[in-house]
């Protein structure tokens, strides 16, 4: 049970981190219909955030809140591409194309989780994680063929998210009990089909698939960018400043 | 003048005009006017708000505001594309906001300067808001009462989630209670001047009255408003800022203290706290993403060459 | 002596926020230059403000740090200008034009303060501020009569700063017993040189003087706008995690 | 071949090269590479502690980082100047390091991921840059020994900066003490390898000391440097990662544990934790700085059209 806690907390992290970041775009999206994509995206990310770190918290026998709010930078356990920077809208779709792809591919074999927790969550996740993949695939797709200017700029993006992709799919120890549990798959086993998807969108928007190796990363050792301690800083300043209060 | 004689008979029988109904062009200017400030008021009122997401002190808080915002978007959307029903394009209306042309509701150029100020915001101003907006689910002008009509709905939930965010804070440590009574203080006067000048200044509200676009003067408004927050306010356990404030049996009246109307004219030309900050941040905004909508449009443009190539 | 420490702790302020603003640069700056020169100023601003915050703060029997990194947002004292974003380097110099030129001539009045430590302290930033106006001078004459890119840039900057300087000549009830005890001007009194010598800036770098009206404002009050409080959760938070440390 | 017979005269002379001299093209390929290599970790190099400007927990820190972050701006200007008298110019050097074609010490891709970090690159970073840098003050192309004396004088005064605030944090709390230990940990081995692969794997050394660039090889820098540390940690009150470093007496050399050279080719191929973030904060500094550069340039040559109007 320690093992499935601490696993929800890494698939909880994952959400909260980019939700927080996502949400950054309400009031300043591109186009007034953006803010209220961005925002539904971000909010479906922190509500399976809240439903992952309520799930893991009860193991510890603490809140959501105090998942969030009261652990330390190197507590938490979000991959690095999704504490990376929002940059411009074209930065924001990278990473949003890598890591909704990725989420949708690791919900779908969720569903088939025997921790039936983690199995509820996903599904209810998988219906809105598909919408995001779209979202992100149609900005591709729009910003590949449309100016010559939005096709460079989506690439720079693309290439400069592309770094850490690679840790996606890296196996930690914890993979490795979580898949003999059949609690969750190896992640390096979702690589083939992630590369197959999103290749095909690249290639289909007109643009190169990015060829840079994968920068070395552990975040879920608590190893963060420089990065987090912004995003946490802000995030907790609040919270902090009242100990023990209820909101 | 057939037109206006349709016109005429609609509004006397308390009836609902259409994009395609004839109307006169005072009518239209009035109805664009007043949609689209309601319009740039969603918009730029996601700010002060937005100020808060990334610092809500709880997930659940985070993701109630973040609705919220989000809600308010969607407010101006439905209200742009009312206006437009009118002929008034959105660009050009975007364009009157971002250059300072535009009119919205001066209390967005307050600050948010603590959590509390969300709570204040959805009880004073959502509130508020809903007092004005309710009679209008009924304007005379159809795609405007209905745009109105999904607002409100949205609103008043907005305006209980405030409560709460208030009522939470009224209940919890003392400074958490200081920082809600503080915020109530500073949103208070704002607030009652969202209705407007009083009666006996305010010109423009005998037309719109006749037109049934307005169905209440400012001064009816914010009389109902004041007595309910009066109520309110006692729930929470928090006071008002206004040691006059009360219902006078003899003229059925609330009395409140005098409301700074220099203070609002001010904030109405431009000088208020925020308003340069709020303009700019739309500004860069709109700025920032000109080259997404041109890729958009580009693109949209090329699908539809191509559909056209293949048919 | 309440007045005295309260009147530096305004003066401390100031110099601390817009320093913190400033030190953005280092490393980002437009040229390698001004990496360098930047940071100067940004460093010259950081030593007016310990030396008057070390004098507010022993009034208090406190010190430097726990004005610093102790106080909440609605205790400083700093006007709205120095907290406004540096947005890009327009903007920025527009900041520094406007803030250098008044420092200048506050310190050049503070240097007959009948407050010993505040004439010397002042005396020995009159120097640092001289060179801070040159550096604004300069690039306002650079950008105005570079590119018509530059010109358009810098006047919008211009325009942005513009309705935070109003507040720069309020005049609130310390500063009038600040001057009856001739410990400093009124701030109003320095307004029309402040404008003689603005305006001929912009005027020689072929600009327009920007005509809006001051933003009701009413910093020395502690009343700041929404920038701030971002500022210092991001100033504070390595401290305040260490409550009593040394450094 | 009078040239090169003077050149070798030099040389051999210990003496030094000035720019107007005649040199070798691999002298001179040599040089500009390293020097330009070395003004590039200067500007990379600003980026790992500017991370902690807005964040240091004392105004006292706060300024001495300050100082130092601006003092490596000083150094990268003065080593891009050098480089340039040997007809390299500073804007093909600068695109070639936002191109990610020329390379950098590989120690600034390793993130500061707390303010411990401060101290221990201070301390290690500085204090191998130190060890390097010493020797080539007296580098026979005399524009990069002058260079190297200026900032020898500031890098000596940085190391002692940074052993400070380890020294504070190593007798501060409990929690201080942990976070110093723990950047020691992190930054010991990438510290050790600044000084490049093992002597029988660095193959352009050889030349480089026949010129007179370079004194000392690669492992015997190391070895001054692990003595220097391994003293140095003692009055710190820490320890180094290093359970099997040790003095021999029978060969006179330190003996430190094995260190990850896969991994250091890793880093400077362009993949540790933060190539692509210093590289591309760097272009975004360029990029976004562009019109400022172009205004000035265009300034100058206008002020510079009037001067020759009124000459």
């Amino acid at each position: 049970a320690e093992d499935n806690a601490e696993y929800a907390l890494w698939l909880g992290d994952d959400s909260l981190i980019l939700a927080q970041r996502l949400s950054w775009w309400i009031s300043r999206a591109p186009e007034m219909e953006e803010d209220v994509a961005l925002g539904n995206i971000a909010l479906d990310l922190l509500g399976h955030a809240r439903s992952f770190l309520t799930y893991a918290s009860k193991q510890w026998g603490k809140t959501e809140d105090e998942l969030a709010y009261w652990r330390e930078e190197e507590e938490f356990r979000n991959l690095r591409l999704t504490e990376q920077p929002n940059g411009g809208f074209g930065e924001t779709i990278a990473r949003q194309l890598y890591f909704a792809v990725y989420q949708e591919l690791l919900y779908t074999r969720l569903v088939q989780s025997t921790d039936s927790t983690i199995a509820a969550i996903s599904a209810k996740a998988l219906k809105e994680v598909a919408y995001h993949v779209d979202h992100a695939t149609q900005w591709c797709l729009r910003l590949g063929m449309g100016t010559d200017e939005s096709a460079r700029r989506l690439q720079h993006a693309l290439n400069l998210m592309w770094p850490y992709v690679g840790e996606l799919f890296q196996d930690e120890p914890l993979n490795e009990r979580i898949a003999a549990a059949g609690i969750g798959p190896l992640p390096s086993s979702l690589r083939e089909e992630w590369d197959q998807r999103v290749s095909a969108v690249i290639e289909e928007s007109e643009l190169q698939v990015p060829q840079a190796k994968a920068a070395m990363a552990h975040s879920r050792a608590g190893d963060h960018s420089e990065h987090l301690g912004y995003l946490l800083a802000e995030m907790q300043v609040l919270a902090r400043k009242h100990p023990g209060a209820s909101w | 003048d057939e037109g206006r004689a349709a016109f005429d008979a609609i509004i006397a029988a308390d009836g609902r005009i259409e994009p395609r109904d004839w109307m006169p062009d005072d009518y239209r200017k009035t109805l664009i006017r007043q949609v689209s400030q309601h319009a740039h008021s969603e918009i730029i009122g996601m700010q002060p708000e937005a100020n808060w997401i990334s610092r809500a002190p709880s997930l659940k808080r985070k993701a109630i505001l973040m609705a919220k915002v989000q809600d308010e978007a969607g407010h101006g959307l439905y209200l742009y594309s009312a206006a437009e029903t009118l002929g008034a394009s959105r660009d050009s209306m975007v364009e009157a906001l971002i250059e300072g042309k535009a009119k919205y509701s001066s209390i967005f150029n307050y600050p948010t300067k603590q959590w509390a100020d969300v709570g204040a915001i959805g009880w004073l101003v959502d509130g508020a808001a809903i007092m004005n907006q309710v009679p209008l689910c009924r304007a005379s002008y159809a795609p405007y009462g209905r745009a109105m009509v999904r607002v409100c709905k949205e609103e008043s939930f907005h305006q209980r989630q405030g409560f709460e965010i208030l009522l939470s804070l009224a209940n919890g440590t003392p400074a958490q209670k200081a920082m809600a009574q503080e915020a109530v203080d500073r949103f208070y006067a704002p607030a009652l001047m969202m209705f407007g000048p009083p009666d006996d200044a305010s010109p423009n509200s005998t037309q719109s009255m006749e037109w049934h676009i307005k169905r209440f003067s400012n001064d009816d408004l914010r009389q109902r408003f004041v007595g309910m927050i009066a109520e309110q306010v006692k729930v929470l356990g928090l006071t008002l800022p206004d040691p006059e404030l009360r219902f006078d049996e003899d003229s059925k009246k609330w009395i409140h203290k005098e409301l700074d109307w220099v203070e609002f004219m001010d904030v109405i030309k431009g000088n208020g706290p925020c308003n340069a900050q709020r303009l700019e941040r739309r500004r860069e905004a709109h700025e920032d993403g000109a080259w997404v909508r041109e890729a958009a449009a580009a693109y949209a443009a090329k699908q539809s060459k191509k559909m056209q190539e293949i048919a």
